[in-house]
This record gives C-alpha cells, sequence and structure tokens, in this order.
C-alpha cells in the first residue's frame, strides 16, 4: 500500500509527465486554454494511458518477449496505441458527443501524444509487472491531468490580463509554463528515487 | 531471414486483428454528419438578403460552419446573431470587433412617391402604406437587409441607426489606461 | 413600545460594507428650509420606476397645485401632479438626471405665484380606511419610494393582499455620505413618519413596525423613539453605520437574521421594506389629501457656501437649489443628483429634481477623489466591500475582455451597483461603470435578440404567404386552363354533332 | 454622447496603491535593518543593488513598451519585490547574483506578463528560485553571524561583494540545511538540532538570509500591516498553521527524524513568508475561502519540501506551487453570494415568522 502511494505521489508530483518529463507537451499546450476542456482532456488522456499500459503490458508479454521480438517495441506500441485511440475515438464521438465536442481536434492528437507512447515504453524498460505498469499509466495520467488543470487555470487568468502583444498567446504560454515546472523543481527528491 | 519472417507475420497479425477489431467499431459507432449547418441557419434572420455575400441565409451557414466566413457577416442579424453563432461553433470573437450598431429603414416623406416597391420587397413586412401613399416602417420588424433602399426610385430610402433614448442608452465600457 | 436589539453575535458575523466618510454636516445640524418657488417647474413624466406617466394637460392649461397632470400608465407606474399652480408652458424634452445625459420628457409649469390648492379630500382618521382603499389613494396621490430607486409605493402596499407580510420595515439607515434628509425629516416630523408607517403597516396586513435607523443619528433615533412610544406595534432599532445598509435586502438580514432568496422579492419572506420619507408621505396623503408634490433634498458638497436641507417642490431646477444653499463658492468638479454612491452626475444645472431625489451634490474634485485609474493589483478590498459577496474584480476583468457571459456566472446579476467596491478601489478602477454597461449590454441584446425573432416570425409568416399566394396563383391558372381546355373540348364536340347532324 | 459619462460612485477612499506599497516597505524597516545590523555593510550592498536591479529592470521594460514610465515607477512595487528578493538572499552574496535575480524577478515573472498586477507568479519567489536552481552553492553560503563582531567597513563590503565570500571559513551552514545534511549523514536529530537556540532566533543572531533572521522584527511589521489593514489575519494564519501542526504531530510521533513545529517556524524565512510573501496582493486568492486553502495549502507544501524534499528550504517552491493554484481558487472558492446557497442557487425563502392571526 505505501509503495503504491508513493509511487503516485512520484508518478504525480515528483516525476511529472509533462514538467519534469517532458512527454505530452502537444495536448499540454493546445487544450489548456479553457479549464473545462482541459480537465476532459486529461481525463481522457488518463484512461486512454491506463489501457494502452494495459495492453502494451499484454503485447509486450504475449508476443515480443516470447518471439524475441524486443526491437519491434516501439513500432508494435504504435500500432497498438493508436488502434486504441481509435477506439476510445469511436466509442466516445458515439457514447459522449458533448464531450467528443468539447475535446475536438484534439482527441486524435491523443494518438500523437509521446506521453502516451512513453509510458508503456518507460514500464517495459522498468520490466513493470501488469500491476505496475497499469498504476503507471493511471499516476501518469493523473499527474498529466493535475498539471492541465493548473495550466489552464493559469491561462484563462491570462487571457484576462493585459499581456503586452509581444508575448501575448503561445509565448506567456510557454514562459508560465517554465515558471510551472520551475515551481515543480520543488518536489524533486520527495521520493526516494525510482518511484515511478 | 526467419527472424523477417516473424517480424513480418507478427505485425501482421497485430495490425488485421486491430482492423477487424476498429472496422467493426466503425459500423458499431457510426455517427451522421454535421447538423451545425441547420443549426447556425436557424440561428440567421432568414431575410435571404444577400448582403454577406452568400446565396440565402443558408448559404451563409454553410459558409461559416466551413469556416470561410466569420460569423459577423450577418449584417441585419448584427452582434447579437454573430455572438450566439461564435458561441455555439466555438469560435473566438472578439465583442469589441463586431460593435456595430443595428441599422433600420428610415423613409424621407418628402421624396416618398408611394410607389410600393419597397412594400412588396420587404422580406418582414416590416413597411407599410399603399399606392400614391406615403410609406412608413415598422421598427420593431425592420432588420436594415437594405433591399428597399436599393430599389427605391427616389432614394427616399436611407439606413439609419435606431435613435438612443434613456431606455436604450448603454453605459459605455471605461476605457482602462495603464 | 415593543423593543428590539441586533444580536451581537449577527454583527460579528457580518463583514460587508465599508465606511466611508459620512460629511454629514453642517446640513445635519440644520432645520429644513423652503425652497420657495422657482421661476419655472419642470415635472418629469419619468420620475417613478417603471412606465413614464401619461400626460392628461395641454400646453396653455392653468393647473392648481396638487392637480394631477400625468396620469399612471401601467401597473407599475405614478401620476404626476403639479407642485403649484400655474400655466403649462411646455410639454417635451427637457434635461434629465441620468447617466447619459439625454434629455427625457417632462411638463413645464410657469407658477402663476398664488400656489392655490386643488380641492383635498383629507381623512381625519386614515386608519380606518380599508387595506384596499389606503393602497388606492396612495398610488392616486403619487408616492413613490423616496429613498432613491422611486419604486411607486402603493404597488408594495398592494403586496399584502397577494402575499403574507409579517412586517413593514422603515429604512431610516440613510447610509450614503453627505445625505440628512431623512435625518432631518426625523427629526422634525417623527410623528408623520410613524403615523404613515402604521397605515402602511394596515394596508398590507402587517403586524408590526421595526424602523431601522443608523446609530451615527442618535438625535433621530430619540425623536422615533419618542413618537413611537404610544405604538406598542411600533419598534425603533439602532443598527451599526455601515454602507450600504440602506439597500433593502442588507437592511432586512440587519434587523431579522433572514436572507431574502436572490431573484426573489422581500415579500417572500414576509418583509415589505419603505423609506422613512415615504412613510411621511403616505400620511400626508391620506391625512390631508395632499399629494407628492415636494420632497426634503440635502443640498451640499464642498463647492457651496451654507449646505443644509431644504424643503423643495419636485420639479425645482438644481440651480434654484444652490442658490438656496448659499450659492457656489467654486467650480465643482461634478454635480450630483442623489448620494454621492449611488447618485447620478449632471451637467446641465436647469435639471430638475424628481421625486427619488434625495440629495443635490456639488463636490470637488478632492471629494470625488478623481485621478487616473491604474492597473489593479488584485488587492481584494473590493471583495470585502461587497455586500452580496460577489468578486467585483474578476466580474470587471472579465467584462474588460469582453467576456460578458462569464460575468454573469459569477454573480453580475446579484449586483446592487451600490458603488462600495469602486469606492475601496485603491487603483480607482471604475468597478461600477464595468457593471452597469454589462447589465447595459446584456439587456441591449436581449432586446435585439427579441426584435430579431420577431422579425424572424414575420419573415417566415411572409414567406410562406408568398409561398401560398404563388400556389393558389398557380392552382387558379391550371384550373382556369383546364377549363378552357374542357370548354374547347365542349365546343369541338358540339360541333362535330352539329356537322353529324347537319351531315 | 459628448462629455465622457462620470459614473459612480461619486466618492473615494484615501488609500492608493502606492501608499499601500509604502506602507507594506516601513513594515519591512525593522527586518531589513536587523539584518543590517547583524551582517553589517555587505548586507546594505546587497539589498542597495537588488533593489536598484528590478527598479531599472522595470524602467528599461516599461520604455522598451512604450508605457509611461514614471507613474509606474512610482508606486513602488518594483522596488518592493527587489526588497523581498534581498531579503531571502544569502547576505554576502556576491553582487552579481541580486542583479541577476532581480532582472528575473522583474522581467522573466512580472513585466512578460503585462506587469503590475497581471504577474501570475510571486516576483520575488520566482528570482530567488532561479537563483537558488541555478547556483546553489551561492545561494547557500551563509555568513556566521559571530563574525559581526570582526566588523565590516565599506571597502571590504564592496570587495565581498565583487568576489564573493572569500574563504569557507566565513560561512556557515544555515539551520534547515545543516540538519538535512546532519540526518542524511545518519546522525539523529538532538545531534544536528546541537546549534538551534530559539532566544537567537529572536533576535536573527544566526545564520540564515539577509532578512529573515530576526523574527521578533518580521512578527513586529507582520502586526502594523495587519494594524493598518494591509494584509489580513487569514493568510498568516493558515500559513503558520498549515506549516506547525503536521511538523508538532510528526515530531510528536518521532521527536529523531522531525524537526519541532518552533524550529520550522522560526527558520528558513517561514515568518517572512507567512507576513510578507504569501499575503502578495496579486498572487494570493482574493476571496476569504481561497486564502484560507492557499495558506494552510503553502504551510503544508512548505514541510513537505523541507522534510523530505531535496531542497533544505521549502519556502519559495510552496509559494510558487499555490501561486499556480491561485487562479482555480479564486475561480471555485468563491465567497458565497447574499440570498443564494454556495452553489449559486437561491436560498429557500424562510419567513421572517408566520403572522398572529
Amino acid at each position: 500500500m505505501r509503495d503504491v502511494l508513493m509511487t503516485l505521489i512520484g508518478l504525480v508530483l515528483v516525476n511529472n509527465v509533462v514538467l519534469v518529463r517532458f512527454l505530452g507537451l502537444c495536448p499540454f499546450m493546445g487544450v489548456s486554454k479553457k479549464i473545462d476542456s482541459a480537465f476532459g482532456m486529461g481525463l481522457a488522456t488518463t484512461f486512454v494511458m491506463t489501457l494502452s499500459a494495459m495492453a502494451a503490458w499484454a503485447l509486450e508479454h504475449a508476443l515480443l518477449q516470447p518471439f524475441g521480438l524486443g526491437y519491434l517495441r516501439i513500432l508494435a506500441y504504435i500500432v497498438v496505441i493508436a488502434a486504441v485511440v481509435q477506439f476510445v475515438e469511436m466509442a466516445m464521438h458515439k457514447t459522449l458527443p458533448d464531450l467528443h465536442r468539447v475535446l475536438g481536434i484534439y482527441l486524435p492528437l491523443i494518438t500523437t501524444n509521446c506521453a502516451v507512447l512513453g509510458i508503456p515504453l518507460l514500464n517495459a524498460q522498468a520490466g513493470h509487472g501488469l500491476g505496475m505498469s497499469v498504476l503507471g499509466g493511471f499516476g501518469s495520467g493523473a499527474g498529466f491531468t493535475l498539471v492541465m488543470i493548473l495550466f489552464a487555470g493559469l491561462r484563462e487568468r491570462l487571457a484576462l490580463m493585459r499581456v503586452p502583444q509581444t508575448f501575448a498567446g503561445p509565448p506567456v504560454a510557454f514562459i508560465t509554463a517554465s515558471l510551472l515546472a520551475l515551481a515543480f523543481m520543488g518536489f524533486t527528491g520527495l521520493v526516494p528515487a525510482g518511484g515511478g | 531471414m526467419e527472424q523477417m519472417i516473424t517480424a513480418v507475420m507478427s505485425l501482421t497479425a497485430i495490425g488485421s486483428g486491430l482492423g477487424i477489431v476498429l472496422g467493426v467499431a466503425a459500423r458499431r459507432f457510426a455517427v451522421e454528419g454535421d447538423s451545425r449547418v441547420k443549426e447556425v441557419e436557424d440561428m440567421l434572420p432568414a431575410a435571404n438578403c444577400g448582403q454577406c455575400g452568400f446565396p440565402g441565409c443558408a448559404g451563409a451557414a454553410e459558409a461559416i460552419v466551413a469556416g470561410t466566413a466569420s460569423p459577423t457577416c450577418c449584417p441585419p442579424g448584427g452582434k447579437v446573431v454573430a455572438l450566439a453563432i461564435a458561441e455555439h461553433l466555438g469560435i473566438a470573437l472578439d465583442a469589441d470587433e463586431v460593435d456595430d450598431v443595428p441599422l433600420i429603414a428610415v423613409i424621407e416623406d418628402a421624396l416618398c412617391i408611394g410607389c410600393t416597391k419597397c412594400y412588396r420587397l420587404c422580406p418582414s413586412d416590416a413597411i407599410i402604406g399603399a399606392m400614391k401613399q406615403l410609406h412608413g416602417v415598422f421598427e420593431d420588424a425592420c432588420t436594415g437587409c437594405n433591399q428597399c433602399a436599393e430599389k427605391c426610385p427616389t432614394g427616399a430610402i436611407t439606413m439609419q441607426p435606431l435613435p438612443l433614448t434613456v431606455g436604450t442608452w448603454v453605459m459605455p465600457k471605461p476605457a482602462l489606461a495603464a | 413600545m415593543a423593543h428590539l436589539v441586533i444580536p451581537p453575535i449577527r454583527r460579528l458575523l457580518t463583514r460587508w460594507g465599508i465606511h466611508p466618510d459620512a460629511r454629514k454636516h453642517p446640513a445635519a445640524g440644520l432645520d429644513i428650509v423652503d425652497a420657495g418657488l422657482p421661476p419655472l417647474l419642470v415635472l418629469p413624466l419619468a420620475q417613478q420606476a417603471g412606465a413614464p406617466a401619461r400626460p392628461i394637460v395641454r400646453i396653455g392649461d392653468h393647473v392648481l397645485r396638487g392637480q394631477c397632470v400625468a396620469e399612471a400608465a401601467g401597473p407599475i407606474s405614478a401620476p404626476v401632479h403639479a407642485s403649484t399652480s400655474g400655466t403649462v408652458i411646455a410639454i417635451g424634452e427637457a434635461p434629465m438626471p441620468h447617466a447619459s445625459g439625454l434629455p427625457g420628457l417632462a411638463i413645464t409649469v410657469r407658477p402663476d405665484g398664488e400656489d392655490r390648492w386643488i380641492e383635498r379630500a383629507g381623512e381625519p382618521y386614515p386608519i380606518r380606511l380599508a387595506p384596499e382603499e389606503i393602497a388606492r389613494r396612495v398610488a392616486e396621490a403619487g408616492v413613490v419610494g423616496m429613498g432613491g430607486a422611486a419604486f411607486p409605493a402603493a404597488v408594495k402596499l398592494a403586496l399584502g393582499q397577494r402575499s403574507v407580510i409579517d412586517t413593514v420595515i422603515l429604512n431610516g439607515s440613510e447610509c450614503e455620505p453627505y445625505l440628512s434628509c431623512d435625518d432631518r425629516l426625523m427629526r422634525e416630523n417623527a410623528a408623520d413618519i410613524i403615523e404613515g408607517a402604521r397605515l402602511i403597516m394596515r394596508a398590507t396586513g402587517a403586524r408590526r413596525v421595526l424602523a431601522g435607523i443608523e446609530d451615527n443619528k442618535p438625535e433621530a433615533i430619540d425623536a422615533m423613539k419618542v413618537a413611537a412610544h404610544p405604538y406598542p406595534e411600533v419598534a425603533v432599532v439602532r443598527i451599526p453605520s455601515r454602507y450600504p445598509m440602506g439597500a433593502e435586502r442588507q437592511l432586512i438580514y440587519t434587523l431579522l437574521g433572514v436572507e431574502p432568496p436572490a431573484g426573489g422579492r422581500a415579500a417572500d419572506v414576509g418583509v415589505v421594506v419603505h423609506n422613512v420619507g415615504t412613510a411621511a408621505a403616505v400620511w400626508r396623503a391620506l391625512r390631508h389629501g395632499e399629494p407628492l408634490i415636494e420632497r426634503v433634498v440635502t443640498v451640499a458638497g464642498g463647492a457651496l457656501a451654507a449646505p443644509r436641507n431644504v424643503r423643495a417642490r419636485i420639479g425645482t431646477p438644481l440651480y434654484w437649489l444652490i442658490e438656496r444653499a448659499g450659492g457656489l463658492t467654486r467650480e465643482p468638479a461634478r454635480m450630483v443628483v442623489g448620494g454621492p454612491m449611488m447618485g447620478v452626475a449632471v451637467s446641465d444645472l436647469d435639471t430638475p429634481i424628481g421625486k427619488g431625489a434625495s440629495g443635490v451634490l456639488a463636490l470637488t474634485s478632492a471629494e470625488v477623489g478623481e485621478r487616473e485609474p491604474s492597473a489593479c493589483i488584485r488587492c481584494g478590498s473590493c471583495v470585502t466591500a461587497c455586500p452580496v459577496g460577489l468578486m467585483p474584480l474578476e466580474m470587471a476583468n472579465r467584462i474588460h475582455a469582453g467576456e460578458l457571459g462569464q460575468a454573469e456566472d459569477i454573480g453580475l446579476r446579484d449586483c446592487l451597483t451600490c458603488g462600495a467596491c469602486g469606492y475601496v478601489c485603491p487603483s480607482r478602477i471604475p468597478l461600477v461603470q464595468y457593471f452597469a454597461h454589462a447589465r447595459g449590454e446584456l439587456a441591449s441584446r436581449e432586446r435585439e435578440r427579441h426584435r430579431l425573432d420577431h422579425v424572424r416570425e414575420l419573415t417566415e409568416a411572409r414567406a410562406e404567404r408568398v409561398e401560398r399566394e404563388a400556389r393558389e396563383k398557380a392552382e387558379a391558372h391550371a384550373k382556369r386552363k383546364a377549363e378552357r381546355a374542357a370548354a374547347q373540348a365542349k365546343e369541338a364536340a358540339a360541333k362535330a354533332r352539329d356537322e353529324e347532324i347537319s351531315a | 454622447m459628448n462629455s465622457p459619462v462620470q459614473a459612480s460612485p461619486h466618492a473615494l477612499t484615501q488609500r492608493t496603491s502606492g501608499r499601500i506599497m509604502a506602507l507594506v516597505m516601513v513594515a519591512l524597516l525593522p527586518a531589513t535593518l536587523a539584518g543590517f545590523w547583524q551582517f553589517g555593510w555587505p548586507a546594505f550592498c546587497l539589498w542597495l543593488v537588488t533593489v536598484a536591479s528590478c527598479v531599472l529592470a522595470e524602467a528599461l521594460c516599461l520604455q522598451w513598451a512604450g508605457k509611461p514610465v514614471a507613474p509606474v515607477l512610482a508606486d513602488g512595487s518594483a522596488a518592493l519585490t527587489g526588497w523581498l528578493l534581498a531579503m531571502s538572499l544569502p547576505p554576502w552574496a556576491p553582487w552579481w547574483l541580486g542583479v541577476l535575480g532581480g532582472a528575473f524577478s522583474i522581467v522573466l515573472a512580472k513585466q512578460v506578463f503585462g506587469g503590475m498586477g497581471c504577474n501570475v507568479f510571486n516576483p520575488a519567489m520566482v528570482g530567488r528560485t532561479v537563483l537558488l536552481v541555478s547556483f546553489p552553492v551561492q545561494m547557500t553560503q551563509w555568513v556566521s553571524p559571530a563574525l559581526i563582531a570582526q566588523g565590516t567597513d565599506l571597502a571590504q563590503a564592496v570587495s565581498i561583494g565583487l568576489h564573493g565570500v572569500a574563504t569557507d571559513a566565513m560561512t556557515s551552514a544555515s539551520l534547515l540545511g545543516h540538519v538535512k545534511t546532519e540526518l542524511g549523514r545518519g546522525i539523529d536529530l538532538a545531534g544536528a538540532m546541537v546549534a538551534f537556540a530559539p532566544d537567537q532566533a529572536y533576535t536573527g543572531a544566526r545564520p540564515g538570509s539577509l532578512g529573515e533572521t530576526s523574527a521578533l522584527a518580521i512578527v513586529a511589521g507582520g502586526l502594523f500591516l495587519v494594524f493598518k489593514r494591509v494584509i489580513g489575519l487569514r493568510i498568516p494564519i493558515g500559513y503558520i498553521a498549515g506549516l506547525c501542526l503536521p511538523a508538532a504531530i510528526a515530531h510528536a510521533a518521532a521527536p529523531d527524524a522531525f524537526m519541532p513545529a518552533g524550529a520550522h517556524l522560526l527558520s528558513g524565512g517561514a515568518l517572512l513568508c507567512a507576513f510578507f510573501i504569501a499575503t502578495d496582493y496579486v498572487t494570493s486568492p482574493s476571496a476569504p475561502f481561497g486564502q484560507w486553502i492557499y495558506a494552510v495549502g503553502a504551510g503544508l507544501l512548505t514541510w513537505l519540501i523541507r522534510t523530505w524534499g531535496g531542497y533544505p528550504e521549502g519556502v519559495a517552491f510552496a509559494i510558487l506551487l499555490m501561486n499556480a493554484a491561485t487562479p482555480l481558487l479564486d475561480l471555485w472558492a468563491r465567497p458565497r453570494i447574499f440570498g443564494r446557497r454556495v452553489g449559486g442557487k437561491p436560498l429557500a425563502a424562510r419567513r421572517v415568522q408566520e403572522p398572529l392571526r
């Protein structure tokens, strides 16, 4: 239990997927203008990450390792993850059209979200079991969601501020992101190394 | 060689397996096309005046949904329609950009010859009058579509902003320095 | 006399509001004097909340003091009466106390100097009248709320017939700085106020009257207590001095500890609130049959030589009142009708006062605190000051960025525009102007939307009609064609038969 | 409309933004003077350089953006940022550290966002954090106050400012850094805490940042601000509670591994933060409930980072992290609107009293 908690804290705060590992920056910048859509994106990504971690684990242990196909890992993972995302997108379009409308064109972006590929690869590298893999996917997704909401809140405020023309829009968003990453450096060492 | 075959075989297996799953899903979760054109068309004033440069309100709605026209393209609808469409489609629109005053037709009594051309043209029955009689405009019904002014033989019709009264006056937005 | 004290815990728990400099002196210490008759009286038709009154006199008519010159136009409206005898010389646009500076309709009367009353029907014991009769006579007398909002008083009196009213609250808080007209009225005419309050109680079917008076007016409290002494159902309550204590809901909460629901009315919690001036006017209307043609106005401000309270006829122009207060000692930075917090700045000194004008202020730039707005430092003073718990800085930010909908989501509709936030803002951000702008803009959009919907209906109806006409035309055409064809066929047949016969 | 609209209210308080800044500076004076007294001329020079750097950076930015320079500088916010930054630097730090920190604070954390009132992170804390991350060695060289007895003159101060502290012999660790190192080496807390004497902390005779060593002076200044109604009590109380309660509980549970609450409170700028840094208007929530969450959260994070984090001091990080949450707190922890429920629905009408009839 303590391990699970530590791992979660490690993934959410210390080794945050966006601000420390710098994965998944595309939706982080792209879908963070409104808190609502940022939250939706965070949830969708968490869901996909958990699923893809599971799928990747299955693939790893059912196919890649038994047949010694480790060198195909990246390729195979991409195929599987792309399929999972497509599936989720289609299912969401049908069953949750409102959420689909909010996430709009960013849903396919999850396919190219390197965090979704990165987390299974990191899991495979660390040789995690199924439980830890899923936890890794979920924890990273939770960290992603947390940072997305914080960042969207900041950007919503910035949208109301008199930011100079030169910096308005993406420049100030990047500076804000960098300062947010600076703040997250404070968590360094909070969990003994290896937590995540 | 054997390794290559394994690789090709396994990837083919993964690919085709997933392809089948997705194919089934595509059927299972099929969704009809875009309903937004109709929704936007319902928001436009339906005057079909052509001021936007599109053939009628349906054409404008299509262009707005497709993104080739701005929601602000409809002069009769003005700010209200523009903001409503922008919100519906999730387009960012600066309210100050569309800050225009609605115009309505005003008939100059001295010039009106009572030809009823405007009366017959008006898409919203906003003009009253009969042959050889002075015409008048219902302020509440006029969209300011300008069709009557174009066809008026004596140029008696002009488009003018609604008169400002204590009831319709709006406190101006403060111009904040610094 | 019943005794009621506000529980200390309620005082401690209320954190809203501000304590502006009261600046009530010297006007509060001086007797009310009569302002006299100006050369022209301008009677605005829209001096009450609701629909403007409809004129019933014509230019050239001679009117008497107290004669009705414009009748109420609709359920929420009030008639206007001539405030002296004289001749109607104009019915048209005149400068109005409105933030826009736009003119409004008014009836101008040139006094004949005789000041002759119309026949008055006083009632020696008005308390014996039926509630409906009281409300009717108050409506006839054109009495409106005299605290500033000018809501027709009779409408609130008739509330008792629809909902159960328990308590009548007399609003004697007078929380705006400078103003002391209610203070003076309470000191000098406390009996009228108490009698009027009892009439309101009778009209609404309430069982008690609570007069809330801020503790910075001890003389008024004493005078009111003396006047209320014979009546056990009337209680005078000291309330803490704080702006905006005179706001209806805040006063109800302070006195009774209940919060009227947002969007509802005070009557929903069994309360009606009337200003002390209104109560006095109700008494005069019933006891003496005098319609509302004069009121007490505080004429004050740093640019005046001798600030004081005057009893002025409705329709008296500002310059006349300024002269009664010793004239201007210097150019005022702002002329304000009403109080400094919620009043309206006017530029034309010919502007007349209406029934709701509690003050006329000539303020110097030091008093107004004119300085350039600077950036918001998010100090949160406005949040602490807001009496309804809004976040003015957040709302203003959103309005500034054009996000009116978002501002509405966080409470724009609940704003009283009391000005407490604008007063405390260290950056002098025109917060109230933002809110007034946003509300006006939203209302104007709503109007425009309604107009467009209306136009749409018309357009669609017309399109349908045109289509139907075309169809009918086509049908008629086809029918005629068919008939003609039939006739031709018949003819041809007949011809053939004829030929056959002839053959 | 020909004449500009004069909107209500037609009256205004005397308090201006510049006046508020001036009051904060007055409140900072005792702690600052205590710092100068403690650490001598080098501290004064560092303070001067940092403040000057901030003001200069602000002036340049405004000039470059084409905004009026003089009126904005007059409100004193840039000087205040520099002042707070200087207070959080090691007193004998080289001058370029102050210059760099000041420039970072103003340019990166303030002017880029649009200047006064628009920044989302506390500029002084951004400056300090950037310096701490970039120059960990210079940022943790504390001067032992025992050296004060030797006295420093202006010439020495200039030399220290230009070259930094000359020898290791003159430096010592601050309490938090010392405890962290010792615990890391396996020495128990009692041993590590030998150096800590509370009475020193009150007057400031101990190593630490320029302006945070004298607890008494800081609290005096803070209470002055509270008395003047510049700051409320919510954030200071919330911060101290958020820091001290978990510290006290942990210390009670395992006295050998966790520092006592008092030591936490009196070291590492916690008091300075509670009264002067966390209470920064721009980057803290403006509604009461949001302020409680913000302050308690910042205190808690400070304790977490100090206790388990990689950095011995957590104040700056905790503030930045809670700054990031401030917009959300302003949005979600709004006050209840009069006549409405917390969620925004109108209250049910509760009648005054049923009439006797």
